[in-house]
Formats: C-alpha cells, structure tokens, sequence
C-alpha cells in the first residue's frame, strides 16, 4: 500500500427491487453499460487511485461475487503485494459464527483482516454505485485539512435531499451537521457514503461500538454522530462527476440510457481512467448486410442481422434479420429473434425473445424480460 | 493435458506481408479487428491441452512477447506449463539468409531436449485455422507413421497458398513427394506446415538439417525424408488461410466477414483467446451506416461503413465512406474521407487525406503511425 | 476443466489440539517443512494433477485462509479458466444464513458453485492432509473400474485401524463393506478421505441428504453408507505412498522431522510435482563463520551464526552466536538469541527465545513455544 | 507512484563478464544465489513508486523475458503499470558498435514519447546497490538541475569501477568535467550512469546524440552537455558494486558473504524481489561442514564449504571441499572435488575433473552447462 489507504467496499447488499437479476448474484454484481458489473466501478476507481489492497464484505448470494472479485488480475491488482479479497462473514475463535449486523458491523468483524496491513487510513466505499472518481485526490484533501474522517459529498436537488444524508459545511469544508434522511433538509450536500477514516480512530470507535446495545452498528446512523458529537475533524470533499445509485429497473434502464446522451459524464473511453472487467473470450461483432445500427452501444461477440436503435447490447447478443431493439438494454448471450421487437425493456442474460413477440411499448413501464418469451 | 511439445514456428522468406511486416513479424499482425494472428494457433495448442509452447521469432521480438505476456489468457497455467519465446539470433549471423527455422532450433536445442514431452508439435504463426491437436496426435499414433504433415485439399491453389509446399499422396496417404504451389493449378493439396513426430526425431532431423546447408530449412530436410521415412498426411477440412502476403492478409480478412464463413473458424467450446484492451462497447452514432462489417470494441463510429474489418479504438467521423478496406487498431480517421480497398496499419491519423483508393488485388497500404 | 474433474477442498477445521498455533489461523494454514502451509499440499496436487477449477471451503477463523488460497498464481492455477475459489458460508436468496453442518453440507450448500462448471466429476479433499498424490491417475482408476464412486485407501497398521474408515474389497477392488472406526476391524484398508464422485450421483444424494433430519451431512457417516445400501459401484484405489493427518503437536513435529529421515518417501524436491506455496521475498541465507549446521532443512532469509542439528528452519529465522537449536521446528521470524538452547520444540511465528534461555530437554514432550521467554 | 517512468539502460562496450556474459545480458546473470542483477534496479524502481518501467536489451532477450515477465513479483501491478521489454534491433545495424544505448533508444522512441511521466529515471543493469528513486527525483526538482547524476565517493577506485565515469564536481555540486576511470586514482566520484531528467531533455538528448555521431553512446552526449546544461551530482552513500568485469562479479560475491556488508544493500522496508523458483529449503546433510556462505534454496550439500555463494539447486556431494567460488544455480559437484577461486557456471556437472583452482585475482571460470 504505498498510499497506506486500505479499500473496503460494502458488497453485501440484496437489491431486492432489481427483483429477478438479483436472484442469484448480489446487486453489486449487476450487470451495466453493455460490458461491466456494477462493482466494476469502485474496484476500477481503486485500482486507478492507486489502492491496491481492497477487502470487498459480502453477504448475500455471495458465491458468484466471491469468485468474481477475487480474480484481481482483471483489475490489474495483482501484484505482489497488492489484492481483493471477499470478506465474507466467518466463524472466529473468540465469539463463533455471525453475520453482518449493519455496515459497520462489516469492517468491525474485519479489523483483524485490515491490522494484517497496518494502513493509516482505511476508505469506505459501496458496492452497488457507478461513478469515476480519484480516491487518491480525496486522500490529498484529507491530509490536507488534517481531517479524522472525510466524507464525499454531492450536491443534489433540493426536493431529493431528504433521500440522503445531509451535510452543513463551514467555509473551510468543515461539516458543522450531518442529518441521516432529514425531512426539511438544511442543504444539498448529500453523503456519496463514501468515507476515509483515519484507522486508528475508526478502530476505536468500532470497538466501542461493537458493545453498544442500541446500535445499529451503522455508519451513517452510529459512527458518524459519534464522530460529530465527540468533537473530531469531519470534512467534506465535493465531488462533481456522474454518480448514480441503481436501486430498482427504471434507475438501472436510465443509468444505461445516460450513457448513450451526448452530454454524459460518465467517459468510459478515456485511456485514463479505464474501467476494467471480466475478460470473455468471444469472436469480434458481426454487422451483416441487412444490419441498421445506430446511437447504440454494442459489445464483442453479438450478430447483429436486425435493428438495433438508442440501446445498449451486451456481449454476444443475437439480433436476428428482421427483429427491432429500441430503447432497450439487452444482456449477454440473449436471442432476439427474427420478428421480434423489443421496446424500453432490459433483457436479462440468455433470454431468448421469440419470433414475431413484442416486449415493451413505446412509451411504457420500463419491461424487466427474465425469462424466456414465445 | 497431451504429451506434446507446442512448437510455433516462424515463416520463411516466401512469407512476406507488404508493409505490416515492416514493424512486426507475422505472428503479431492484428486480424479481424480483435487478434493477433498467433492468437489461432496458440489458442488451438492450449485447446488441444497443450501447455507447453515454445514460440520463436526471428526479429522485432517485442510487439510478440506483450502480446503472449505469461500465457494466462490464452489459459495456460504458469507452473506447470508456460510459453517460452525463443529468439534465433547468434553470434555469427551476419546475414538474414542463415536466420532461418532451422538456425532458430539450432541456438535453442537446449530448451527442447529439456522438455519432457514424447511428441512435438509443430505449427506456423501465419496459418489461420482451429485445429484440434489431439486429434492429429491420435492420428498419428494410430498410423505409426515418423511424421504426420497436416495438410488441405483445395480447388484454389491457383489464387491462394502461393509458395507453400503442396504434396503427392499415395492411396494410403504417405506422402511420396512435394513441390512448390507456383499458382499453376487448382486442384491441391496444401501443406499447412503443421507437423506431429517425436520430440527425439525433430531433434534429430534438426541435427540432419544443419550438417546438410546452413541455408537448409526445415521444409528443405522434410522433402528429403520422404523416401527414408514414413511420412503422412492428415487431411484437414475446416477454415484455413495462409497469410503469407498483403493481399492473402486482405482477402482472409474480407472472406471472414461473412458471419457463415466465420463459423467454420469460430467453433463452439474453441475458443480463440487474445489479450484483453479494456475497451468500451463499440458506439455507433445517429448517422452510422454499418453494413456487413467486423467491429471490434472501442470503436466510435459516426459515418458509413460497407464491408470493413476494423480494429479496436478505430474513429471514424462523419461523413466518412469507407468501403471494403481493413483499419488496424487505434486509427483516427478524420471527417468526409473516402477509402476503398485498403489496409490501414495501426495508430495512423487520417486528416488532410480525403481519398484513399486501391483495387481488390492491389489493396493500398498505409503505413504505421503516418499522418496525413 | 480439462479433464473435467473440479476439486472441493474441505478446510473448515478448528484443529483444536494444535492449541495456539491455530488461534488466528485455520489448522489447514498451520506451517509445515520449512516452508510450506498444510493446504499447500492438496492444492499444489491439484496444480500438479490438472484439476484446474478448485473450492476451498472455509469456515472457521478464515479470513487469512480465503486470501491465502485466492492468490491462485501461486499454486498456478491462474489461466484464464482456472482458478482457486474460498467458499464461506453464505446468505442465499431461498434459505437465509447458516454455517456447514457437516462435511456433505459444505458441499450441498455449494452446489450452485459447482454447477456452474457442470463437471463430470467431484474430487473431494481434506485441507489438512501431508502427501503427494495424482489425483489425474486416480480419475483413471475410476474410469477404467466405472466406478460412481472411488475412494482413495492406505494400508494402516492393524492396531490404528480402529481410528479409520475401513473398508473391505474383493478382487477388482470393489468395496463390499464400509465400517466408520471399528471396533474389530475387519482389514486395514483406511479411509484417506479422499473421494472422486460421479456429479450427477453425488448432487442427488446430497439433495437427498439435505432433507434428512436424523443426518450429520457428513460423508463419512451418511453420504458413503447411503451409496453403499444403494447398490452403487464404489471402488477403493490404493494409494502408496507418505502421508500425514497433523492433528497434534507431537504429529506435527514428527511430521516435519520425518522429512530429515533419509528413507522418507515424501520427496519435496522433485521437479515434476513441485509442492508451491506463497513467494516470500527475503535474502539469501547467511551461514557464518561461527556456524554449525547439520542435518538440517534451513530457509530463504536465516542467518545462522550458531548451531542447527537435525531441524527445521523456516524463512528469516535468526539463530544468534552461541545459540544452540537441536530436534526442533522454528517457524517464520523466530529469534533464538545468544546462548539459548531449543531442543525438541516447535517455536511458533516470530517468537523470541531469549538469551541463556533453555527450552525443550533431550527426550521430554515435544514443547510448543508460542511466546517469547525470557 | 512518482511522476517518473523508469528506463534500465544497458551497458557499453567496457562491461565485458567474460564468460558469463556469452550466455545472456549482464542483467541477466545470476547474482547472490536467489537473484539475478536486474532484481537490484528493478525493486529499486517499485520500491520507489515508479510502475512504468521500459528494460532495454543489446542481445539474447530470453532470459530477460522470463525473469522479468509481466512484473507481478516485482510489485507491479499488471494494468496501471507494467515492464516493456525494448529491444535494440535495427534493420541496418550490421555490426555491434552500432548497437548501442542511443540507438536502442532511437529505435523505441515512440513509446517513451507516449509514456504521460514528467520525469525519466535512467539507472542500468549491472549496478547492485539500494536507493530510493523518490529522493533522488525530490532533490533533482529543488536543485533545478537540467540533469541529475548519481555518483558514489569512493576511496577505491585504483580497485573498483574501472571503465566507469569519473565526475568533477564543484562545490554547489554542479558537474564541471568527466573523465574515465583507468584506475590510476584512489579517490573519486564515480557516477553509478544513474540520471534523472525530464523526459522531454531525454528525448532532446537522444536525438543531438545520433545527430553528432551514429557511435555517440549516452555518456558521450553526457559528457558533451556538462557546459550548455546545469549537471549536477546527487551523493550516494549505500553499498554499490559495479559488475563490470569477472573479477568485479566474484568480488563482489565475496564482498556480500559478510551478513555486516549484506545489511548495507538489503534494507528493512526495501525488499529486493526476484522471481520464484519454488525450490524446496536448503539442506545441510550429517557430514556437510558450511561456514562463511550465502546459500539458496533448493541446494543439498554434503560436502565442506567456505566462503561461497550457492545458487539455487545446487548440490554439493561428500568429501567436496569448496572455498572462495560462486556456483550458479543447479550445478552438481560431484564427490571429492576440490575447488578453489572458481565461478561454476549454471547447470554444470563436475564429476571426472577433481580440482578447480583459480587465484584471487583471476578466478577460474566453468562454463554453462558444461560436464567435465
């Protein structure tokens, strides 16, 4: 760690309102963009912010993500001394088999995992957010203001507010309030729950509050107040990039949709800052003579014999002559048959749209299609 | 796992791809927009569970050895198997003509008789085929023969595998005797200088090669062997092109833009592995027109384009008309340009140019990082 | 999978009498010959018999074990479709949180982790076994008998049998009987614990097994007798060669000074099946002018300015002037200063023995050293 | 990570290991029993925070690559970073003199011109030392130099560091003058042909070399430059051996027995990382007699030892006395053979000839794979 900030990303969440594409996987390793998981994006920014020691704390259908983010070479995390490790719950010699009761019970049942490293400071990110962002720069305004704990904040519009944790800064940074979802909120900074804390503090704190009853052993209900309310140095680091949390089918339709607007932030061309993911051996895309592609995304391996309009195609989709993909996101290794039209609709992965079938309208509900349709 | 030796060879100097070989040997060449072509091989070795290859090269090693990195992509594991680059310099070659094949197994013999493989097989960097190597082992077990040569019947020698050897077969299919494919013929059958024999016979006819010419290569000592030893020919019948000029280079590439012809390459559970870019989905615009093309990711296209094979992070602006041309990776190709029958080699930055044309057997070239 | 055969490790154990050597740590990551960690034994066998896809199941205190095993390049099971998966309990989507109930549940509760390779066949290993074996020649066995179960036996001396699984075969190595530590044991064929399954046999009768209220989900005691009452073709496959379950202290060194015995059979260094474990970088070892060292295996990184007879030294170990180490195992970093005198001990990790200490005597107990003594 | 992008240039003609040398670069050689030389630079670099590093090679790139491959062992991490081998090879180069630094930089410009790093940091191959690149570029940007050059104040150089450059420094630090070093002084300021420099005055620099002369190597631009630019001189204090010659090799194998001198080039907290080789520990049998050596893994030695270094694998068999002698990895001495001032070249077998004897000044040298 030559930065000496240890990463922690908060893998552990259901998704339940992404119903069907979280039955098996956890919501972190929902697919997104054509070609990424949506944990892709706190392991890349890692990655490129040069922090090479991530622990990621899973829970729910953990499986899959365990063995997905354990193959770090695909982050380039694999040096010598650099890697992610899936931090599942465990049982320990001193007091047995537990899960995670809150996300700061998470790191808690880990801070033997983080002592092996003895990092200064440990960053707190979530798991499920797609975003670009310099961790390494917020490290810098950090040690610069001298801060115990740092918190990164977004502005939102005012009538979202009441959705997030609100931050009142001074004019210094300084975060004077933070209310958890407040409902008449003070101002429109809004916690991206992402922290860095310094970890001897943190440790303490966490230690302290692993034996309080009423806790919810949460960090934005329990530590960060008692970080507030005992006088520490919290600051607040404002980021101004694309952020976005997908939580339900319309948010991961739209999040996939941003991506196709001329005025999109979130570059995920740039040599820079390279988003890196799963590496599938596939043939190039197939665009035949009766093809009409057009403001789309598409990713290697798909045969494109159809229309495909203001959609976003994931690896070796099938669109065969005479089928229409609109407004859609479509998922690995999906078939849209001859005659099929598909309208505002993500189609999971390896479902099969049969001939001359209509899914979606065009103006409708967004269409989740997880299973086969004839 | 099979117990055999993955041998990939270098060409010799009928092989001569115009203008891409200037930067790299022929192994290393981009094709079909993803990979390279000793993607094909290498992926039908480790395919065929061989996981120990031994790849040499005759010069500009360094576009090789970060293409191949440790083989982990190609799903070789680092300890038990590996891929080794073997590089055919010594000491006393003044000259191009003495660095050949035979040269190259010669400085590296060492590295060959450490293996402890039975069997050696042989297979060239320039061939673009799937291949299942076991079954050609099998093969050649079963018909006890010293060598196996893999070879193709074609009826289109007179346009294609110009210089490569073509055989005689008797009914049994030994190979009674070779010649060169002059284009004279149509009906032939191609050798795709692909070989299975023991580790201890390669070593021997190396051996044999060397006291006979230090000119002498390894197809040279293979015509001699024909009459002393039993050698056999194992008919192949799927996809296969040799690139072995420009113009084979261009043709393979138009041919497999046919998703029908790309399937008899592209077979299922064979997959052909390549080192991943991390580049983004393809984007096409509101004013693409893509039709019977090959893309590879990272591409943004914005203009129209009608049989072209293009390479990962291609630009094409609008305005563009880009017709039956191959864009190597990373080329910029600037606003309202025509092209017809090109190759355009990697990294070049087309702007002030607005027309580049050539004819279907004289494609034009344009060279590496050029500007124009 | 090229054989298509995947591997699942079981390494959940306490190993309790190991006492504090496996406090932190898991017994399967306990040291062993210098060098080595227990489990790297069944993985660099996998690396070495082309079993390319391998799960570890992990439970107790396992969060060095999970990242000790994902770091595949070590063993080299790090293509692009091999791979070394830790697999802890989970959350799943249908049944909620809970911890292996046995050493079949472990399994049950991953049959989703394997389907996903949709193997032929199921190797099933113990983590904490010492010895050599290619499983690719026992797959042979089980191929060539059609066996839909082989298991893999050692010839015990009668008076241990009783500790054992033993089973009784006829000619063609079929097993006739299966008895789980008999009392009068009827040969000496034992149980290594080491199975190759036929998946889609296995997978049923785990799936039956799971139902079953009166059953330990262990195979030893359920999965194994219930294949035997159903008339399935098991098979014993003989195995002939060093082998060690490490359970106490005293096994535990006998076990590593086994390895200085000139007629051991467990032969670390051949170069055709190489046992990997993790890259240490360290110096060379230094050996000075005062030193004396016999009989001994001594590891990357000591320096050595006393005398060794008859020991084992793991890595950066310093053996100060005058220091005397005879009959012992002295694990990573340990110190033995001036004028101390180890003898038929285990020094653990980093442990200090002190100057003019005296530990261990010629012929008493083997003595675990797991703190410094002054 | 700094803002520097790390070159290991490799040596001029002056570096000869005779014998060594005909097998693989300098770099290349096994050094210490667990190392090879380039461990040395190359941990220097990672250890700094430096993560894009471009190895330079005259010749025999094999074992190069394979030490280096992608550099995880070295801490680099595969895709933020990596290890680029550059090879020196150019089409009209028909003799060695013209294969030099300056042309193997010429020749692989383009990918030093893409790298995004401010600063270039130049340290070679065949230095063994231990220093912190991240001063090293700190005290460059405070002094405002044009060019920084590392040097060692050495009161040996009647001894050491022949053939190296010289330096006159005035009392700011600024290099005034350069000479070679004949061995005809004591006390000098050797430079350790370490630099730091922008790495567009590093381009500049490469292209007024080969302007001037197609011989110019980068010290003779160096050399050149001391007037028109502000040269100035960092102190190294730490432990440096210049492997140079035989005699530096052997001596320098010596010198590092001594764990008092060892400490000095092997600091806490800055490991020197080598490749893996999976070898099982040393061991010492009931009639081995070992006292003063440096021993690698993987050796079994029954015989009597003073004042070695053994590399990996290595076996020595009863009734062997060896004193004062390096021995490369997996080399076998068979019983009763007695070797004295020698270098045993990798992979020998000693089993007919009973006595090796050198002298201090002229160690005997075996030759790789050599069974005598």
């Amino acid at each position: 760690m030559r930065n000496n900030m240890l990463g922690m990303i908060l893998a552990g969440g259901r998704g339940t309102r992404l119903y069907e594409l979280t039955k098996k996987v956890a919501k972190p390793a929902v697919y997104y963009g054509g070609k990424y998981r949506i944990i892709d994006f706190p392991l890349s920014n890692c990655a490129n912010s040069d922090v090479n020691v991530v622990g990621v704390l899973t829970q729910y259908e953990s499986v899959f993500l365990n063995s997905y983010v354990a193959q770090d070479t695909r982050w380039g995390l694999d040096a010598k001394d650099s890697g992610i490790f899936a931090l599942p719950p465990r049982e320990k010699s001193e007091s047995g088999f537990g899960e995670y009761r809150g996300t700061a019970d998470a790191i808690t049942q880990n801070i033997d995992f983080i002592d092996q490293y003895d990092p200064e400071y440990v960053l707190i990110l979530s798991g499920d957010h797609i975003y670009k962002m310099d961790y390494a720069a917020m490290l810098a305004h950090h040690q610069q203001k001298g801060a115990d704990l740092t918190i990164a904040v977004l502005n939102v519009p005012l009538k979202e507010a009441s959705r997030f944790g609100i931050m009142t800064t001074d004019d210094n940074d300084r975060i004077v309030e933070f209310e958890e979802k407040p409902k008449n909120p003070k101002s429109t900074l809004a916690s991206m729950g992402i922290y860095i804390f310094n970890w001897k503090l943190l440790r303490k704190a966490l230690v302290e509050d692993d034996k309080k009853e009423n806790s919810n052993h949460d960090f934005g209900k329990d530590i960060i107040p008692e970080f507030m309310s005992t006088g520490k140095n919290v600051f607040a680091w404002t980021f101004d990039g694309y952020w976005k949390d997908v939580g339900t089918i319309d948010s991961l339709w739209e999040a996939n949709m941003d991506l196709l607007d001329p005025k999109n932030r979130l570059d995920l061309s740039d040599p820079s800052w390279k988003i890196y993911t799963e590496d599938i051996a596939t043939t190039p895309q197939f665009i035949s003579a009766k093809a009409d592609v057009k403001h789309s995304f598409v990713n290697q391996g798909c045969v494109i014999d159809g229309k495909v309009e203001n959609s976003v195609m994931f690896h070796d989709v099938t669109v065969e002559e005479g089928a229409t993909v609109i407004d859609s996101v479509v998922m690995p290794n999906a078939v849209i048959k001859s005659g099929a039209v598909v309208r505002r609709a993500i189609v999971a992965e390896g479902v099969v749209v049969g001939n001359d079938v209509t899914v979606g309208t065009e103006d409708g509900e967004i269409k989740l299609v997880w299973k086969n349709v004839k | 796992m099979i117990d055999a030796l993955g041998i990939v060879s270098f060409g010799n100097d009928a092989i001569r791809v115009e203008g891409l070989m200037d930067y790299r040997p022929i192994s290393a060449i981009s094709f079909l927009g993803r990979y390279r072509m000793i993607d094909f091989v290498i992926s039908n070795m480790t395919n065929s569970g061989i996981e120990n290859i031994k790849v040499f090269v005759k010069k500009q090693p360094r576009s090789l050895i970060e293409q191949l990195g440790t083989g982990r992509h190609y799903n070789i594991n680092s300890k038990r198997g590996g891929l080794q680059i073997l590089y055919g310099e010594t000491d006393d070659m003044t000259s191009g003509i003495y660095n050949h094949d035979v040269s190259a197994y010669k400085a590296n013999k060492e590295f060959i008789e450490d293996a402890k493989q039975e069997y050696v097989i042989i297979a060239p960097g320039y061939m673009v085929y799937s291949i299942n190597f076991e079954e050609v082992l099998k093969a050649h077990k079963e018909s006890h023969a010293d060598v196996t040569v893999v070879y193709k019947s074609i009826d289109t020698a007179n346009e294609n595998f110009f210089g490569c050897t073509t055989l005689e077969l008797d009914d049994a299919k030994r190979i009674t005797g070779t010649a060169v494919n002059m284009g004279r013929y149509k009906n032939r059958n191609v050798s795709l200088d692909t070989y299975v024999m023991t580790r201890k016979l390669f070593l021997d006819l190396v051996d044999e090669a060397s006291r006979i010419s230090s000119l002498y290569m390894f197809r040279d000592i293979l015509r001699d062997c024909v009459e002393p030893l039993n050698v056999v020919g194992y008919a192949y019948k799927g996809y296969c092109a040799c690139i072995n000029s420009l113009p084979a280079y261009y043709n393979a590439s138009m041919e497999l833009i046919d998703h029908k012809v790309a399937k008899d390459l592209f077979k299922p559970g064979w997959p052909i592995y390549t080192r991943t870019n991390d580049s983004v989905p393809a984007y096409y615009g509101e004013d693409a027109k893509v039709t019977n093309c090959l893309i590879a990711n990272g591409c943004r296209i914005e203009g129209e384009l009608e049989n072209c094979v293009l390479g990962r992070g291609v630009t094409v602006k609008k305005g563009c008309k880009i017709k039956n041309a191959v864009i190597l990776p990373e080329t910029y190709i600037g606003e309202d340009t025509t092209i017809e029958y090109a190759v355009v080699d990697k990294k070049v930055v087309v702007k002030s140019v607005k027309e580049i044309k050539g004819t279907e057997t004289a494609p034009a070239y344009i060279k590496r990082r050029d500007r124009i």
